[in-house]
């Protein structure tokens, strides 16, 4: 058989193939949909986590929004550094890296600290407390109520519930998408630059006089860790320490300044950047009492 | 065969010899389109369009051009070629007029050309020496077979997924398969009903 | 006459018989009155006295803050002591003014003034002779709410707009809620005020059709209003099942009249129809007859914990502690304390709050069983989605929003619930389900608001 | 349209070469597979036959068919066949393929081997399903021994055979009746048109195989030849 | 909760969401209930299978107990022992066994019950299909044979291997599908008490009847399922046996034989796997019907109840889909505020 | 995506990227001819044989190929293998090519093999194709090799046709294993094994 058998069958399925391939030619030419090739691109470039944390439903619907011009590139903070590059290369735009941020729990107030008020008999949901009663099942109307409702928005299972009842941030998994702000009715949670490495572990409205009531790590407005803080970085803003992340070493100073404890180590601080502190504090104390001491002759200050 | 038996038919292919839960045709789109009810009758739209058109294509194909020609080893190639390049058309269409269902059913229209179940309604209605009209009863009654069991099995996926106390090991796939062998053991119940 | 119903409803248990029988007693009038800014729906009244000023009772301390609220009036004489926040029994915090009553005159009063001064009461009107319109503007000036629990200031129900002719007056005496027993109370004991209350309704709204729904457990204030309206052809006093909510308005509206109205944003103006509550009829005649703003209600106090249940007559802003206080005291710890009836009323933290003008009961109950603090799986028995009153699928609305899939929630309109509690009630496996819908209906404003 | 006009040549090209390939490919596999085919239906038919020096497969009969010893392809698949087994000439006995069409799962097909003379007594040899769905290890117990021993050098009745279940003298296997029946009945059957067609090398005229005659109660057990596809 | 304390000086009040009064039916009781429900047909199959029975219901209660147990404490899902649960599906899986299976068989019944159509989709209330006729009907297709061999009633004693073919028979349902309907030598009346061979749960329509009373005027479960798929059968049945002749058996006869009653009362009506709504109850219950009829009278198993149910379990999550129309939403709507 | 050395670009369908298990491609064959342990390995012989070929070629003419009939032409590659394989095996393996029956042609619409020519041929060097067509169908086979045991043990008490567990526990084999649902059934244990085991 042979050359004809080959011929015949060769010609027979090329046939059908050169008709195949008309019909899609005219289909794609009848048919044809304009759509931008970036959108897929852009939407590959994405983590593809759906997580909503740009504003737009789905990760696509942001890739859409991005290459209309409609939607800033750096929106997506699961996809971080990586996913900002990758679009920028596709659009052909320059686009500038943001500090990387960081979910932040500012509530020191667990179980221990800061007992309820009641018993709680309800659906075990943060929101579902504070909805029953304003402020919540905590003595402190700002207290984590330690139900978890960050924990169930995280999709990056970057939090977890402590054993005190308060939530704990793993500083490697969170993208900063935001959810657990969103979803905090209590405020507890905020997103900070992952550099700042200790925080003010506690937001609450309560005076001094009442958060001693109510609760035990709470701050009581004692001004120790702005006193101690060699680089000026706190300051007081109302009943609660403020930091200045820009002057923020993470020496750990006012940690110890603290006495409820309010002031917390996210990551504990490098024992050389305390060192640095420590020698900072001790000079910032010789000026301070060079300064006094010249303060009555006042001759030409040395400038340091 | 008169009406009874096209109806016959129509239901061995749909129940008894069920293409995805007793043939095990067309797992894979079964599996990955029917997470949503509306999108799994979507695919079984698509399925059961494909699915007759090819089938009536590839029938009369064989008998015209590959039985003459003494050319059977040929159908597998020419009947995929053909279920290729009339899905592709099919999805250029369904993107042209209606880009909502393409939307929906996205990635899968391609699917269906690697659906088996397509090539397989084929080569079955060929193996079994149907004449025209019973390759295109089975043919609908196989479709309509798949399209029923993909949204019935949507709508349980859809259940599934709201479930939160389902252990962590079983999550996705795996209770998704276990669900597919629960309801190929019940439908064993209608095993022997009507031989074909 | 038939027994008048809805589809759907419950039967709990009605431990209405501890109280059913007693006369409404009246409270001394208490020494230190607590009144909350926000005792309505809509805009918070706005107060118009100042710390350390002295009120007469019934004189006005914060005027209506808009269209949609209402004045609240000084249930006692005294002295201003503070404007502050304050724990409400309804679950929140709202600024308050606090009266303390006082012995003697203050010092700067003028020679010879009498302690405590006379009351101020509004001119009487004669509602046969007055305009609806007068006697409407009585109606909001005496700061008269929905007693039957929501709340709503009264005179903006008895305003419909044009697009919307109201042709049917349906008046609630069901108390369809377990324990409580004032409405039933007032019925018997303040029939007249409540047959001229109902009469000047009438007038105001224009209807020629009335129709009184009492549940059939309370035979005698049937009997009792029926022999009031005998010979009245537009006012028909009808029995209707024993059966919760049976008191719902919608659900109410259907059992009388048969008409449906539509879901929410749905009113019972859109099938012509205003519902007002039996104790709601009594302060409105004694705001027109009398000129007596709204400054008391009758609370029931009941429940297993309290010494001796009563009906109380107290004035708003009259502590908590007071009142268990008047009832004998607590004979156990209660494990619950409860504003309203049993099926929608409010927990309270302890009992430093108000009687408000939305009191109709505090409830002394025993903690919950270990089966209801800790809810087992939805056994999807169903029986939640046979017997909601709105028809709605509790069960399926709560496992999506177990799931976090609010969307999923608004397609089956979980908007729609009013709270009334039943599925919860029935659910073998004792879940919340009216806390999730809560809290979804909370979110799903949230999310509206951010939209705008 | 040169982009569309290169869709069809690229396509054209690929599938006429890969059909010329696949001709190669054909022509090289065609004898293998022939003979292969034809040794396992000769490794059947030695299962079952009497000791035989002629080709059986030469000397069949297709009942039923337009022309029974050059019957189609699809007709040799759906018919009852019959295969003589000669030495030196003499029949020695015969296979018969047939067709029930109640299995368990759906048609089966027989083979069943007899030994003797058409004329007179015939001897169950031996028997294969040759293409079946019936249940492994249940349904397929009918080809293993307690259940088939009973047939060893079974004298074949002229009356159709039937399980005990049904009235007859076969004993079935617990749980799988169905098969057991499908055996029963396709030896009747086989051992009735090795009688009728059995040494003639044509059929019998006027019995082609949709109606057979003789059969005791045709609605309850007629191994209908073509009775259903497979 | 922790500071809960012992002393009494823990004033805290308890606060919770409304309602603040819960009807007295709980998990357990419901379960109680069915168990309660159970015993004249336990009873019943101890008196007809002695020992035989008492040792398959021991073994199936007992193993399902263990293996909740076990899920419980392994998958950490939902659900205590003690919700009795586990009980009721052993009672059940031993209804829907021959009185002669083999213990091993009973075990790996249990594990497929409890384990793989319960725990593995989370447990109490999340599983798809009948745990118990999942089981069932696993056991069947895999070990056909034993599954299939009934005991003669009357046989009180422990039966082996040796005996056992002596005192086995048909079951009538086994019978009607050979078409030896007139070799069935029981009664109605014997059929309508149980003087059948069968599967334990098969045996006594009577018993399992009284029970589903008690269920139904306890409210426990509600009419719709039993009413539809016992009429369903019977009106299929019926016609089948008026147009299509007698060899098809009478609808009294369906009705009473096989595992009907067990089905229609115990079965279709276990609330996790069939559907929530009322429409939805009777399209269930007459899909469980037709399919039990169709099986019954064409298919290749004699029984078909427990296929049909677990049929029906798959198109309950579809069924359920179908959630009635709210109040006030099907008249003409209301200005939707924007 | 990193460059990754031939190792790992053979290793990873066998585990990280296994068709089956990890990606679930290639169902339909996986469990319908899984019913015994033989039939595992021909099927995956054939699939091995397939992937490889299909991937080099398909690789080659990656340039030469239009996107607009990609899917068709690749189609017609992968079809001409397979019918290959099926002529060979009927020619010379017949008792295999009977128990795999129709499930030979389907190879074609195996989706394993479509998705690595769409996935990975079309776009990566011959040589890569080859390591990854070749790492692929190991995987595959792996995978349903060892479904196919398990069905062919459980189910009817044998491997390899011998009763390696005695006939004792051959005659009490469980029927369903070897039955469409005890294809669902294993593989979805199968699946939860490995989830959990990655879980850890
Ligand atoms: C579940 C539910 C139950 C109710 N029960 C009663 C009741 O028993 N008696 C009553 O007067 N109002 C009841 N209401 C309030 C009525 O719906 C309606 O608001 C009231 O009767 C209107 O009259 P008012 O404005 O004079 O209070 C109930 C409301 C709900 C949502
Ligand atoms: C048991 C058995 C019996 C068969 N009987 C026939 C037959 O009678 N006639 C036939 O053409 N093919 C029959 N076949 C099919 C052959 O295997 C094969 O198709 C044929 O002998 C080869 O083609 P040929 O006609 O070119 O020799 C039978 C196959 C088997 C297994
Ligand atoms: C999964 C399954 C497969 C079966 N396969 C067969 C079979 O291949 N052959 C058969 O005769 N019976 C088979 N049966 C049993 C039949 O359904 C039927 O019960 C039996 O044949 C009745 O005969 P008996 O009286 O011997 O039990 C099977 C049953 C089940 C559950
Ligand atoms: C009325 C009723 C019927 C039940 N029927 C069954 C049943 O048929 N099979 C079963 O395994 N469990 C049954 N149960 C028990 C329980 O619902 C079952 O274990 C759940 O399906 C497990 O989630 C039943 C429970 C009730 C209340
Ligand atoms: S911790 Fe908060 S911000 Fe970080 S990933 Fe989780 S939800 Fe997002
Ligand atoms: S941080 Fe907020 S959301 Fe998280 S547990 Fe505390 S209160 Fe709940
Ligand atoms: S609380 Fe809502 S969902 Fe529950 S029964 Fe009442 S209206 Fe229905
Ligand atoms: S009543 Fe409770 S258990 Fe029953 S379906 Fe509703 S939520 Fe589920
Ligand atoms: S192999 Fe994927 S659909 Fe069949």
């Amino acid at each position: 058989m042979d050359v004809q058998g080959i011929l015949v069958a060769g010609g027979t399925l090329g046939a059908v193939g050169a008709v195949a391939a008309s019909v899609l030619a005219a289909a794609s030419r009848a048919f044809r949909v304009d759509e931008d090739p970036r959108i897929g691109q852009v939407t590959e470039a994405l983590p593809g986590a759906n997580c909503g944390g740009c504003g737009y439903p789905g990760c696509s619907g942001y890739a859409a929004a991005v290459v209309a011009g409609k939607a800033a590139p750096d929106l997506c903070a699961p996809g971080g550094a990586g996913a900002v590059r990758r679009i920028g290369a596709i659009l052909g735009i320059a686009i500038e890296e943001k500090v990387r941020m960081v979910a932040v729990v500012r509530c020191g107030g667990g179980h221990q600290a800061c007992p309820t008020r009641f018993h709680y008999a309800g659906v075990r949901n943060c929101k579902a407390v504070t909805l029953l009663t304003e402020g919540g099942s905590k003595g402190c109307p700002d207290a984590c109520e330690g139900l978890g409702d960050c924990v169930e928005a995280c999709l990056f299972d970057a939090i977890h519930m402590g054993p005190d009842g308060l939530p704990i941030v793993d500083r490697e998994r969170c993208t900063a998408c935001g959810q657990c702000v969103k979803a905090c009715p209590k405020g507890v949670m905020v997103l900070e630059p992952c550099t700042a490495r200790v925080t003010v572990a506690c937001h609450t409205r309560l005076a001094a006089r009442e958060v001693r009531k109510v609760c035990s790590a709470g701050c009581i407005s004692c001004r120790q860790c702005v006193k101690v803080c060699p680089y000026e970085a706190l300051a007081m803003k109302g009943n609660l320490p403020v930091f200045d992340h820009s002057r923020c070493v993470s020496c750990g100073l006012c940690i110890d300044a603290c006495k409820p404890g309010t002031m917390a180590a996210r990551v504990t601080p490098d024992p050389a950047v305390r060192e640095q502190a420590l020698a900072r504090q001790a000079e910032r104390k010789a000026e301070e009492a060079a300064r006094k001491a010249a303060a009555s002759p006042a001759p030409a200050g040395d400038a340091s | 065969m008169d009406a009874v038996a096209y109806l016959q038919l129509v239901f061995w292919a749909m129940f008894v010899n069920n293409f995805v839960l007793a043939q095990f045709l067309g797992i894979c789109p079964f599996l990955g389109v029917s997470r949503k009810v509306d999108s799994a009758l979507g695919m079984a739209a698509a399925v059961i369009f494909v699915m007759v058109l090819a089938s009536v294509i590839t029938f009369l194909l064989y008998g015209a051009v590959l039985v003459p020609l003494s050319l059977q080893y040929l159908q597998t190639i020419l009947f995929i070629l053909v279920i290729a390049a009339l899905v592709q058309f099919v999805e250029m269409a369904i993107r042209k007029f209606s880009p909502s269902l393409f939307q929906a059913l996205g990635i899968y229209l391609p699917l269906i050309t690697t659906n088996c179940a397509v090539l397989g309604a084929s080569l079955l209605a060929i193996k079994k020496e149907f004449d025209f009209m019973e390759a295109l009863v089975f043919s609908l009654g196989s479709a309509l077979g798949f399209g029923m069991v993909l949204v019935l099995f949507a709508a349980i996926r859809e259940r599934l997924a709201l479930l939160r106390d389902t252990p962590r090991a079983f999550r996705g796939m795996p209770i998704a398969l276990l669900t597919a062998g629960i309801l190929s053991l019940a439908f064993l119940g209608f095993s022997g009903i009507v031989k074909v | 006459m038939a027994r008048r119903t809805f589809r759907g409803g419950v039967h709990p248990e009605e431990h209405k018989d501890r109280t059913a029988g007693r006369s409404v007693e009246t409270m001394p009038l208490p020494g230190r009155v607590v009144l909350p800014l926000r005792q309505h729906l809509g805009a918070p009244a706005k107060a118009v006295v100042k710390v350390g000023q002295r009120v007469a009772e019934g004189e006005v301390v914060a005027e209506a803050g808009g269209y949609v609220s209402a004045p609240i009036h000084a249930p006692i004489a005294g002295e201003v002591t503070a404007i502050a926040r304050h724990r409400h029994p309804g679950g929140f915090t709202t600024d308050a003014v606090v009266i303390e009553a006082r012995e003697a005159p203050p010092a700067d009063a003028p020679e010879g003034a009498s302690w405590p001064p006379e009351p101020v009461r509004m001119p009487p009107l004669d509602p046969d002779r007055a305009s609806p319109e007068d006697l409407r503007n009585r109606v909001r000036d005496a700061g008269i709410v929905g007693l039957g629990g929501a709340t709503f200031p009264t005179h903006v129900k008895l305003a419909p707009p044009p697009e919307k002719p109201v042709d049917t007056l349906v008046i609630n005496g069901a108390e369809c809620e377990p324990y409580l027993t004032c409405d039933h109370r007032v019925m018997l004991e303040e029939t007249d005020l409540v047959v001229d209350g109902i009469r000047i309704l009438r007038r105001i709204l224009g209807v020629d059709r009335v129709l009184v729904g009492i549940e059939d457990n309370k035979p005698d204030a049937i009997d009792r209003l029926s022999a009031a309206f005998a010979g009245d052809p537009a006012v028909s006093v009808q029995a209707c099942r024993v059966k919760y909510p049976q008191g719902a308005e919608k659900q109410l509206i259907r059992a009388l009249t048969g008409r449906v109205v539509p879901a929410p944003p749905g009113l019972p103006m859109d099938v012509g129809v205003v519902v007002q509550n039996v104790a709601t009829a009594a302060a409105v005649s004694r705001a027109v007859r009398q000129g007596i703003p709204l400054i008391e209600r009758v609370v029931t106090v009941s429940g297993p914990s309290i010494a001796e249940p009563k009906n109380l007559r107290v004035r708003i802003g009259t502590p908590l502690a007071d009142l268990v206080a008047s009832c004998g005291g607590l004979t156990s710890p209660p494990g619950r304390v409860v504003m309203g009836g049993p099926m929608m009323g409010v927990a309270q933290v302890d009992l430093e709050v108000p009687v408000v003008k939305g009191s109709s009961g505090f409830l002394f109950l025993p903690a919950p069983s270990e089966e209801e603090l800790w809810p087992g799986p939805c056994l999807r028995c169903g029986r939640c989605v046979d017997i909601c009153p709105l028809g709605l699928a509790p069960a399926i609305i709560a496992w999506h929003l177990e799931a976090g899939d609010l969307d999923g929630a608004e397609r089956l309109h979980v908007r729609d619930c009013m709270e009334c509690g039943s599925c919860a009630w029935v659910c073998p496996a004792d879940r919340y389900l009216v806390q999730w819908f809560r809290i979804a209906k909370a979110r799903l404003h949230e999310r509206n608001n951010q939209h705008r | 349209m040169p982009k569309e006009l290169r869709y069809v040549v690229v396509l054209t090209l690929i599938a006429g070469g890969s059909a010329g390939l696949l001709a190669l490919v054909h022509d090289a596999t065609r004898e293998p597979i022939a003979a292969s085919r034809k040794a396992r239906t000769l490794q059947a038919l030695q299962a079952v036959l009497p000791e035989f020096d002629n080709v059986p497969t030469d000397e069949r009969v297709v009942v039923g068919a337009a022309d029974p010893s050059a019957p189609t392809d699809s007709e040799a698949n759906r018919l009852p066949v019959v295969f003589m087994a000669r030495k030196g000439g003499q029949v020695t006995g015969g296979a018969v393929q047939v067709i029930h069409p109640r299995g368990y799962g759906g048609p089966v097909k027989v083979l069943v081997g007899l030994e003797g003379d058409p004329a007179g007594t015939v001897r169950v040899r031996g028997y294969r399903f040759l293409e079946h769905k019936e249940t492994p290890g249940l349904g397929t117990k009918a080809l293993e021994p307690p259940f088939a021993r009973q047939f060893e050098g079974f004298e074949v009745p002229r009356e159709p055979l039937k399980v005990k279940k049904d009235g007859g003298t076969v004993d079935a296997i617990t749980g799988a009746t169905i098969t057991s029946r499908v055996v029963a009945e396709s030896i009747s059957e086989a051992a009735r048109l090795f009688r009728e067609h059995g040494g003639r090398g044509t059929p019998g005229a006027g019995t082609p195989g949709t109606a057979p005659a003789g059969q005791a109660d045709p609605g309850q057990q007629d191994p209908v030849p073509g009775g259903g596809h497979e | 909760m922790s500071e809960t304390t012992s002393t009494g000086e823990d004033r805290r009040l308890f606060v919770g969401p409304s309602p603040h009064l819960r009807d007295r039916d709980s998990i357990p009781s419901v379960m109680r209930w069915v168990v309660l429900a159970l015993l004249p047909a336990v009873a019943v199959s101890l008196w007809f299978f002695g020992l035989e029975a008492a040792r398959v219901h021991v073994i199936a209660v007992a193993g399902c107990l263990a293996v909740e147990w076990a899920c419980l404490r392994w998958l950490r899902t939902p659900g205590s022992i003690r919700d009795g649960s586990a009980l009721v599906t052993g009672l059940l899986l031993a209804m829907n066994l021959p009185p002669t299976t083999p213990w091993w068989m009973i075990l790996v019944g249990s594990v497929v019950a409890i384990f793989l159509a319960k725990h593995v989709f989370g447990g109490l209330g999340s599983n798809l299909f009948n745990p118990a006729l999942t089981a069932r009907v696993f056991l069947l297709v895999a070990w056909p044979a034993q599954m299939t061999t009934w005991l003669r009633p009357g046989v009180r004693g422990l039966v082996d291997a040796a005996t056992l073919d002596t005192m086995t028979g048909a079951t009538p349902l086994g019978l009607l599908k050979e078409g030896r309907l007139s070799e069935i030598a029981a009664s109605s009346m014997d059929l309508f008490v149980g003087q059948v061979g069968g599967s334990l749960g098969e045996v006594s329509a009577a018993a399992l009847l009284l029970g589903g009373l008690v269920l139904l005027a306890r409210r426990v479960i509600t009419w719709e399922i039993p009413a539809t798929f016992l009429g369903t059968v019977v009106a299929v049945t019926g016609a089948v046996w008026v147009f299509g002749g007698p060899q098809h058996g009478t609808p009294w006869f369906h009705l009473v034989s096989g595992g009907l009653m067990l089905g229609a009362f115990f079965m279709a009506t276990d609330m996790v796997t069939s559907p929530m709504t009322f429409r939805g109850r009777l399209i269930f219950g007459v899909g469980c019907g037709l399919l039990t009829a169709v099986i019954r009278l064409w298919g290749g198993y004699p029984e078909g109840v427990s296929f049909a149910i677990l049929l029906m379990n798959a198109v309950t999550p579809l069924i359920d889909r179908m959630v009635p129309t709210p109040f006030g939403r099907g008249v003409p709507k209301a200005k939707e505020a924007a | 995506m990193s460059e990754r050395t031939a190792l790992q670009e053979l290793g990873k369908g066998v585990w990280a990227e296994n068709p089956l298990l990890v990606m679930v491609l290639g169902m339909c064959p996986s469990l319908a001819v899984t019913t015994t342990l033989a039939n595992g390995l021909g099927m995956g012989a054939a699939v091995i044989f397939v992937l490889t070929c299909s991937n080099v070629v398909i690789s080659m003419l990656r340039r030469v190929i239009p996107s607009a009939v990609r899917i068709p032409a690749f189609i017609v590659v992968i079809a001409s293998f397979v019918t290959m394989v099926d002529l060979v095996m009927e020619g010379f393996l017949p008792d295999l090519h009977r128990s795999l029956g129709v499930f030979i042609p389907l190879i074609v619409v195996n989706c394993i093999i479509l998705a690595r020519a769409e996935a990975f041929a079309s776009k990566n060097s011959v040589w890569k194709s080859a390591l990854d067509g070749i790492g692929m169908g190991v995987g595959f086979t792996l995978a349903i090799t060892v479904l196919g045991g398990i069905r062919e043990l459980l189910g009817n008490g044998t491997l390899l046709g011998m009763p390696v567990l005695g006939r004792g526990f051959q005659a009490h084999a469980a029927l369903v294993m070897i039955l469409p649902p005890g294809g669902f059934l294993t593989l979805g244990l199968l699946m939860a094994a490995m989830q959990a085991r990655k879980g850890r």
